[in-house]
């Protein structure tokens, strides 16, 4: 409610100066995304999936509760569904890594797709992470292999994937759960190479610049849309989700359900290379024209 | 080399540059270091060297081509830091006289046909942004589609911020790659040099069939300063190290640069399922069972005498110098 | 029960048998234990059970079929220690009224047909030799066969020395099982009952799709015993605690045994693929779509009613007794 | 009367003295497996293996020193071997933990059999180790599903596997890398459920019995091979590998080679499926005849 109403207030006073106001409504993105009254995973899990029966553990040496996982309906379908989970307060924030998963974390996501690909079940991801978890333990329990081998898991896939974007989309600790075939955004979610921060720390040698970095990084929906890194935007009720939790859901629900239904139309070989052939088509370049 | 040690001994021409050791600070001639690989001669350490160095040290003589070098990088964030992108990578390009951070094309190492990557660290630190990993693809697909094991030599600070989103793609799109050499069943041998972080060591590099760093490569996908800020841990000094990441499972092997060309060789031949590198004969017959293999072989070569031809297609030599890294012995 | 309050209010017959929780020490009517399905009324200590008791409180009313029974143990070894092997299976026999450690048939849970394999570690320790790995076999098969998931209640000390290597060798054969329901894509759940130690927990059952245990449970390869002998280490004190194991990322769900049933008939709906328990509508239509499935059925329904009418394969209830296990109620 | 009572003195001394010599048979092949001068899986590498390039680690947070593996030729082919490594000096003992593999030792090996079935190339196994490694870490560290999967992973090979016992060959640790479509055996190894020593402190309440239970465990190549357990002896020379290791290491040499030209003959999955049944007819049970 505050936030809109300073956006309001500031959306009058910066209508000529188009870049500040860029930047504003992208660091304004950043904020609601990282708001902690922000509905997590678990919310969206009790909302859109029933009979859920959570699924603990990497099956190797330890479960990561920055990665929740399981099984459960969603519209009258058996699915997996893994999603990071934050937690909202303090507590729960630090049982959760804040939402930082570590290589169990991943792990774990892994041989739950194992699970659905045996039972050929439909994976749900949910996406809400500042990004891995950056600790020496999680540096020597080989994060780099676990990420990279989860992207390649999701990659194998033959049963439909659909990820969501609801949160913090940081660095390759978010996009680790969303090779998917289709991937949705909430309207307020961010998704990003690099935090703003860490960002600025690098290019502008100082933090303090991070609104700056927001803006040149593009991490909102209505500007990766365009970029072809996500497929759908999922509008949130006004002031963002957390203002509305139930009616969020009702739309992420809706915006599953019909990537679900439409998938499905298709063969498992089919889904699979279609997938690849959405990661291999992102990117920009020039120079097909030249010869080669 | 001669004509050095004359030039010194009769002292009216400047001193020869002297190469000075980061690690044991022993004094070398750069012609002796450069001859020795760019490995220091006195302690063994591993000097970072650019793409088209590595590629001369790995690949046989003559075989190398370089690929897709007309791909051009865009600005499509219209990038703006301290310094315009565009400008940026207009600056790297003068620097390392590469277009980006990543070399490739075929080549053969050790008479194996391969396809052969090479990023260079020199390129805003070998960061991956859409041309890289549109170069990357392309190498896996050419190696999938020609049953040519796939070589790839990393060297990279990570993805490249200025594409934002885009580049973090690449992590995705690299890793689809290696699912398509998988399906091929054709072999994946990935190179650690120092550094390897971030964006490139958590996608396809660590999904290759098998991970051999560099003595003395850093390794990791968080860096101590993140680390640092974040988790306020304490490190272990060998953090990241190559070693130590052998000790903990993540590389299969820690290879010398002086072996490396023959241990990739052998790699290649053992992945591939051939005969042993001194029973030709056996190897011969194998391969006469393939007529696909030998279509191939001679479809290469063929190329490659094409590319000889093609002076914007030549094989290449020479080095990239990674800036910031220490002074690089003149060629 | 009634009847025992008036009995002890009467103080002329003997006062009635009384349960004694041995983790809280309250004492408790034994037949109000057993309805609360042998979990101490007042801490949750999980009682051990044995396999016909497991099977009441499992299958539905009158699904089981207990099959396989035929199959005899037999001493391949010759073995003897201080008893002959023979003897001691007698002995077993006797006490616990099973032919073998694992007892195992079709059934349905929650109204999904499955086959359902119990241990009984009143059976030497739940031991596993040529019958039971056969046993298990047949049901993996069976269940593959007839895509009907196989529910695993697994209770042993690990495998039968008194069948030398043909014992070992039954770890790699139930192996191979999953490995048959793993192609045919049949669901497979596994329970671990107190205690899942040895060569079970080192086989088939660590294997399957999902993998619960009941509270308390011990589950390990090596015991404390053996890990103190051998490398002196300090054991924590849960040390193979079925909790432990949670956070270890070992078991993927701790449950009590009074939600027990709806969590497996929970978990074979879902990874059958099937509808909502109370979404019938779209059950029905989905398995419309399956005229195997259909068959398969219908097949089921008419191998259950013959069982019915053949004495040799009743619906079975009771429960064994595991020697050593505190004091059983009275059935 | 006098000379059938002389008789059956003397049958009952003749069983007797059977027995002794059985017992006295087995346990002196145990102490020879167990012999600290015999070949190891490093010394049969180097007698048998061409070009071998050793890989390290198990990709996840380790490198089990136990189990050592790596790529090369024989006889000509490209091959994966792994193995289990003891050590002969005290040193390398310690280093190898006496062979005690930990579940980073079998996931090491379960990542190189994935990297045989990819590329098609032949798995042989030496198998030397007196079970599992039993501490505190190697348990909390999944020892148990570990052996699972690792012998589930071999199960799953289509490519062909020659496991060869060359030493001790210690219960579930020692299968984990058995799961083979042809099991040699050399003539002084053993193979057992369990140690002769855990045996009699189990069953004898007493680990003096260690000869006794190691007769009834009949964990020689002789015993196991009627039982089916094995396919083949490999003889040794005079006196056991380590009198003459060069000479051993020719009829190992001979015994996989032949195997393998065997197995070469077979298509994929026929090889798959044959192995599984091998498997599966291990044991032995009655019944049969009787109503099911
Ligand atoms: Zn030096
Ligand atoms: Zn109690």
């Amino acid at each position: 409610m505050n936030l809109s109403e300073e956006a309001e207030r500031l959306q009058g006073l910066l209508k000529s100066r188009r870049h500040e106001r860029r930047r504003h409504d992208t660091w304004l993105t950043v904020q609601i995304a990282r708001n902690k009254d922000r509905p997590r995973t678990r919310e969206y899990i009790e909302q859109l999936i029933e009979g859920f029966e959570e699924l603990k553990g990497d099956r190797l040496r330890a479960d990561d509760r920055a990665v929740i996982g399981g099984l459960g309906w969603f519209d009258g379908r058996a699915v997996v569904v893994v999603g990071h989970q934050k937690g909202r307060t303090l507590d729960e924030q630090t049982e959760h890594s804040f939402g930082m998963a570590r290589p169990e974390g991943y792990r774990k996501a892994q041989r739950l797709f194992a699970l659905a690909e045996r039972h050929r079940l439909a994976v749900l991801t949910f996406v809400d992470t500042p990004g891995a978890y950056p600790g020496v333990d999680a540096e020597e329990g080989g994060q780099a292999r676990a990420i990279a081998e989860t992207m390649l898991a999701m990659a194998r896939l033959s049963v439909p994937v659909v990820a969501t974007l609801i949160g913090e989309g940081g660095s390759g600790g978010a996009l680790a759960l969303a090779v998917a075939d289709r991937v949705l955004m909430q309207e307020n979610a961010t998704y990003s190479v690099i935090s703003p921060e860490g960002c600025a720390a690098i290019l502008w040698r100082d933090a303090e610049f991070a609104p700056q970095a927001a803006e040149a990084l593009r991490p909102t929906a209505s500007q990766l849309l365009p970029l072809g890194v996500i497929d759908r935007v999922i509008e949130e009720p006004r002031g963002g989700a957390h203002v509305n939790p139930e009616a969020a859901a009702r739309r992420v629900h809706d915006a599953i359900a019909e990537a679900l239904t439409e998938l499905e139309q298709l063969m498992p070989r089919e889904r699979r290379l279609a997938r690849r052939e959405r990661f291999r088509q992102l990117g920009v370049w020039g120079g097909e024209g030249l010869l080669p | 080399m001669t004509v050095t040690v004359e030039i010194a001994r009769r002292g009216t021409a400047p001193a020869p540059r002297r190469w000075v050791c980061p690690k044991c600070a022993s004094e070398h001639d750069p012609a002796v270091v450069k001859e020795n690989l760019s490995v220091c001669p006195a302690c063994g350490y591993h000097q970072r060297i650019g793409a088209r160095e590595r590629i001369v040290q790995l690949a046989d003589e003559g075989t190398f081509v370089e690929y897709w070098s007309h791909l051009r990088t865009l600005d499509p964030l219209d990038f703006v830091d301290l310094e315009p992108y565009p400008e940026r990578v207009r600056e790297a390009q003068g620097a390392s006289g590469l277009t980006e951070a990543l070399v490739a094309g075929p080549a053969a190492i050790g008479g194996t046909p391969c396809v052969l990557a090479v990023m260079d660290f020199g390129f805003m630190g070998g960061s991956m942004g859409s041309v890289v990993g549109e170069k990357l693809w392309r190498a896996a697909a050419v190696a999938a589609d020609e049953g040519r094991p796939l070589v790839a030599v990393a060297s990279s600070g990570g993805a490249r911020m200025q594409e934002g989103a885009l580049s973090l793609m690449q992590m995705a799109k690299t890793t689809c790659a290696v699912d398509v050499l998988n399906d091929a069943r054709v072999p994946f041998v990935a190179v650690m040099a120092d550094p390897c972080t971030g964006g490139v060591v958590a996608s396809f590099v660590s999904l290759a069939d098998i991970c051999v760093a560099e003595p003395g490569a850093l390794l990791y996908f968080s860096g101590p300063r993140v680390i640092a800020q974040t988790t306020r841990e304490q490190l272990p000094d060998d953090f990241g190290g190559a070693e130590r990441n052998l000790a903990l499972g993540h590389v299969d092997a820690v290879v010398p640069r002086a072996e490396l060309k023959d241990k990739v060789a052998n790699y290649l031949r053992l992945l591939k399922g051939g005969g042993q590198p001194d029973g030709l004969e056996r190897r011969r017959s194998s391969r006469s069972r393939s007529s696909r293999t030998r279509r191939l072989a001679r479809a290469t070569s063929a190329r490659v005498a094409a590319a000889f031809k093609n002076p914007g297609r030549e094989p290449v030599g020479g080095s990239g110098t990674a800036p910031g890294s220490p002074e690089e012995p003149a060629p």
